[in-house]
């Protein structure tokens, strides 16, 4: 299987993306934002970082890329697998290939910490999880209020797009377990097979890091853990 | 314009009448005026530096080039350096903190070494005012170390009236080169092109830096105060990619960042390191304004600019790499064997002065041995351990006290983890960095503890390096180098000079006595606001070689029956 | 010909403006009775265009694909010959 | 009496405008010629004062103390009553 990963000018969490990927000894092929061909790529990840300095609004000039048209024709063509973390996150939706947006944190500040999410509904892409199961994952944003126009927040739970919500540990969602003013405590949603999440997966690969669940996140996504 | 204008001392103009052999003109009095400022030439400071021992089994690089460089084994060597802005933040915490952090990366950058981790000391007033600065500061750290994508990893913060309207912004930066790939300024050679790269010029901050931190400023000389430089940690991450790419093909001569006195400061010292003269065609300077002086075009301190020296036979590989990073670029002038460097606009000479006088003639400050020794013999002695009596009301004023307050608002603004290297981050006391490749991993901590220095300065520099290397061994680390950055008032004035060199004697005997050197570091002077001075506050920041960094030794547990002891001489 | 471009970009009124709300906090704090603080955006550029009509054309294009967030934006324009 | 208020606020010209010129590179790429672009703030409130000019007094304090940053910022203030 052959991964690619999207490097747009001012992401910086690629690096840590390709070391996550060859962790799990999985074949990494960077692509560079300009590139118009995804031929020969099985799954795409957009990492995190500040594309263009995060500009305008975060993920809005990345969105304009040369290389999304491919990303979007192989989306509704081949239905291409398409992870999108923090900043890509962000590029997805502003590209509309998510639904919603990311705003500033409530607090206005940029905030790292580690957080827990819960496995609301499970994507197609994610055979390996299941509802309720709980990982401890870290932020780091500027731009992660998950927010949708009045009268989206139903329908995307009816649709089983809500992903991941903000919780403790023991999976428990409250407004004191939200991070960033995320509405209803939104980490990440998917639609299709595409998916966007803000916390970073590729930074919990190991227990001295703080985590290994994110490498448990990532191996979901590939489907090698249909626990 | 005279000599005073460009705030020269009479003897200081004499020098350079003399060694120019006739009156510089206008331009190059105002180059003069800013390469031989405080905060350029380090005329005051100089002398007491060379107190500080440089040598050690680990230095690779000592003091002179744009950061030091220690070597952690035989193929990881680590640049390290602490700088200041401190009056940029004062003026505009956001933009000020930002473009501190900016700058000491291209230091490191400049090395030919790529950033890993980033640790920050700031010191505050607790006034109102000091509450808006600290956010800013904060917010301005965070806004250029995130956005780039190096995490800060460890800090520090402390508070203090005398901080009001002198806050302090250090920065330290660490970074990793294989030997193989080293650069360093020394290294032009005659006939190669001087390649500058990265954020048009403009007019920022001119006179800035230099004419900022050289001088005391008081409500009367607010209208000096030069444009606001604003950072650009966008063009600053392109601008660092195409750089470190440029320099693994080991095709470049020589690097140098822009900084402080911009374009003239970063020519000189090339230059002047290098051996040689350099010519600059103003008119290819590419500017984002229209109409700028060749005085302006110089002395512009507009951030996320570097400097390349290429061969023309190496021109292309490089040029090809720039481009990919779309870093905008020109070639600006070229190496010459005449031991001048001349700038033309247009094909006329607009000035012409050897490197040597402006990179290397500037009159030092005497150093005064004898205060040094007056310190040692006068210190205070710790003879006793006295307990003190538990009083509740001081226990609750000690923990009330905003030093003592949890510092998680500060460190949870900044992005600690990026690069997956934070095996111990900002919840500790030191922070303990895997090194990829290799078995032993980095150990880095910072601490400047000015109210010490406040009774005796001495005491203060001695604890300044005890604190770090205290901390390095609680994880049995073995500390590679230090880096000092230095903070203090006017040292026209005796008691602040005074001071000055009590402080670095405490931080050379007690590094002599460590058994440790200090590879590099940054001296802020004029910290001063309306005849107030700081306290001398001495931020050390120390890296060691941590042997076991994916299992750092736990902290002490605190609980209920255990012994506290002592370890004493 | 070459044209000014004022685009104006606010946050719908459906969606929480937190930047808002606290600079609201702030200036009643010091004294200023406001209600409502909304922050936006206010974007000015110059566009080459045939006319006119060409170059409001332009502007709604920009404001539309980059400049403004359809999820949670809305925004006006204001063009004029430079 | 409430009074809505419109303070633009906007980098001095000789500041850098990062933001801005990232958006004007993008806007290229798109095909839009655009020479500048420069991005600033447009803040939205309602006020209680006396009359047109209290109002426009309590504006011009609020973007001078807190609204605009006169190290980098300039500002316009436009008043209407509600
Ligand atoms: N300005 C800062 N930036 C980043 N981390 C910080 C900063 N200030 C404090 N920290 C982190 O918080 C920890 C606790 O801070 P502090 O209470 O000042 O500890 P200490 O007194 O042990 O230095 C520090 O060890 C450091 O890792």
């Amino acid at each position: 299987m052959k991964v690619g990963v999207i490097t747009f000018p001012g992401s910086n969490c690629d690096t840590d993306t390709f070391e996550a990927l060859s962790q799990l000894g999985v074949d990494a092929v960077p692509l560079w934002y300009t590139d118009t061909s995804l031929s020969g790529i099985d799954r795409l990840i957009l990492p995190g970082g500040f594309s263009y300095g995060d500009y305008l609004r975060s993920g809005a000039l990345a969105a304009q890329a040369p290389i999304m048209d491919a990303v979007e024709q192989a989306i509704s063509e081949q239905d291409l697998p398409v992870l999108g973390i923090c900043n890509g996150f962000q590029i997805l939706c502003e590209r509309g290939l998510l639904p919603g947006a990311l705003r500033p944190n409530a607090s206005g500040e940029f905030r790292c910490t580690w957080e827990y999410v819960r496995v609301n509904a499970v994507p197609e892409s994610f055979p390996g999880l299941k509802p309720g199961d709980v990982l401890r994952l870290p932020i780091a944003h500027h731009e992660g209020a998950y927010a949708v126009e009045p009268g989206q927040l139903a329908p995307l739970f009816e649709n089983q797009q809500v992903f991941l919500q903000y919780s403790d540990e023991h999976g428990a969602v409250h407004a004191l377990t939200n991070p960033n003013g995320a509405v209803a405590n939104i980490a990440a949603v998917s639609q299709g097979p595409v998916v966007g999440l803000m916390p970073h997966p590729e930074r919990a690969m190991a227990a001295y890091l703080g985590s290994a669940d994110g490498a448990r996140f990532l191996k979901a996504w590939l489907g090698e853990d249909r626990a | 314009m005279t000599y005073q204008d460009v705030g020269l001392t009479e003897e200081e103009y004499r020098v350079i009448q003399q060694q120019l052999g006739r009156e510089p003109n206008e331009l190059e009095l105002g180059l003069f005026g800013v390469l031989w400022s405080e905060h350029c030439s380090y005329k005051s400071s100089k002398n007491l530096l060379s107190w500080l021992p440089h040598e050690g089994p680990a230095v690779v690089q000592g003091p002179g080039e744009n950061a030091g460089i220690v070597a952690l084994n035989d193929h990881v060597h680590v640049a390290f350096k602490v700088e200041s802005h401190n009056h940029p933040s004062y003026v505009e915490p956001v933009q000020g903190a930002a473009t501190g952090v900016g700058g000491i990366l291209r230091d490191i950058v400049a090395m030919g070494a790529r950033p890993i981790a980033l640790a920050d000391s700031l010191r505050f007033g607790t006034d109102d005012k000091a509450k808006w600065i600290q956010n800013g500061v904060v917010e301005g750290v965070g806004a250029y170390g995130n956005a780039i994508g190096i995490p800060t990893v460890t800090g520090e913060v402390a508070y203090g009236a005398v901080y009001d309207k002198n806050p302090l912004v250090n920065v330290m930066a660490i970074g990793l080169l294989s030997p193989e790939h080293q650069v360093s300024a020394s290294g032009a050679k005659v006939g190669s092109y001087l390649v500058l790269l990265g954020q048009p010029t403009g007019r920022d901050g001119i006179h800035g830096a230099s004419l900022l931190a050289s001088q005391d400023f008081g409500d009367a000389t607010e209208h000096m105060r030069p444009t606001v430089q604003v950072g650009d940690p966008f063009m600053g991450k392109m601008l660092m990619e195409a750089t470190l790419n440029a320099i693994q093909t080991d095709k470049l001569d020589a690097v140098q960042d822009l900084g402080a006195a911009g374009l003239t400061s970063s020519v000189a010292e090339l230059a002047y390191r290098s051996g040689v003269g350099a010519h600059i065609w103003l008119e290819r300077v590419p500017c984002r304004e229209e109409g700028m002086t060749p005085y302006e075009i110089m002395l512009s301190e507009t951030q996320e600019r570097m400097l390349l020296v290429v061969s023309p036979e190496n021109w292309p590989v490089v040029e090809e790499i720039i481009q990919h990073w779309e870093v905008p670029y020109s070639i600006i002038g070229e190496v010459s064997a005449d031991q001048e460097l001349v700038i033309s606009l247009n094909g006329e000479i607009v000035a012409a002065v050897p490197p040597q006088i402006l990179a290397g003639s500037c009159p030092r400050r005497p150093a005064i041995s004898k205060w040094a020794q007056t310190a040692r013999e006068q210190a205070p002695q710790l003879t006793a351990f006295r307990p003190l009596t538990f009083e509740r009301e001081w226990a609750l004023e000690v923990l009330g006290s905003p030093n003592c307050r949890s510092r998680h608002r500060i460190y949870e603004r900044y992005d600690s983890m990026i690069l997956t290297n934070t095996v111990w981050g900002p919840t500790h006391d030191l922070a303990v960095l895997r090194v990829r490749g290799s078995e032993e991993g980095l150990a880095v901590a910072v601490s400047g503890p000015g109210r010490y220095a406040a009774r005796d300065a001495y005491s203060g520099g001695l604890a300044a390096v005890s604190r770090v290397m205290g901390l390095l061994a609680t994880q049995g680390a073995m500390a590679l180098g230090l880096t000092d950055g230095i903070n203090a008032g006017n040292p026209d004035k005796e008691h602040v000079f005074l001071d000055l060199t009590h402080l670095i004697a405490g931080i050379a005997d007690a590094s002599q006595g460590f058994g440790v050197p200090v590879t590099g570091g940054n001296v802020s002077l004029h910290n001063e606001t309306e005849g107030e001075p700081i306290w001398p506050t001495a931020i050390i920041g120390a890296v060691g070689r941590h042997l076991h960094p994916l299992h750092p030794t736990n902290d002490a547990p605190w609980k209920a029956g255990l012994n506290i002891i002592r370890l004493s001489a | 010909m070459t044209f000014d471009i004022i685009v104006n970009v606010a946050l719908k009124d459906a969606i929480l403006d937190p930047a808002g709300q606290s600079t609201a906090k702030v200036l009643r704090n010091m004294g200023y009775p406001v209600q409502d603080v909304r922050i936006g955006k206010q974007i000015k550029l110059q566009v080459t265009a045939e006319s006119l009509n060409d170059a409001k054309e332009k502007a709604r294009q920009m404001a539309e694909k980059l400049l403004a967030n359809p999820v949670m934006e809305t925004y006006d324009i204001v063009v004029r010959e430079s």
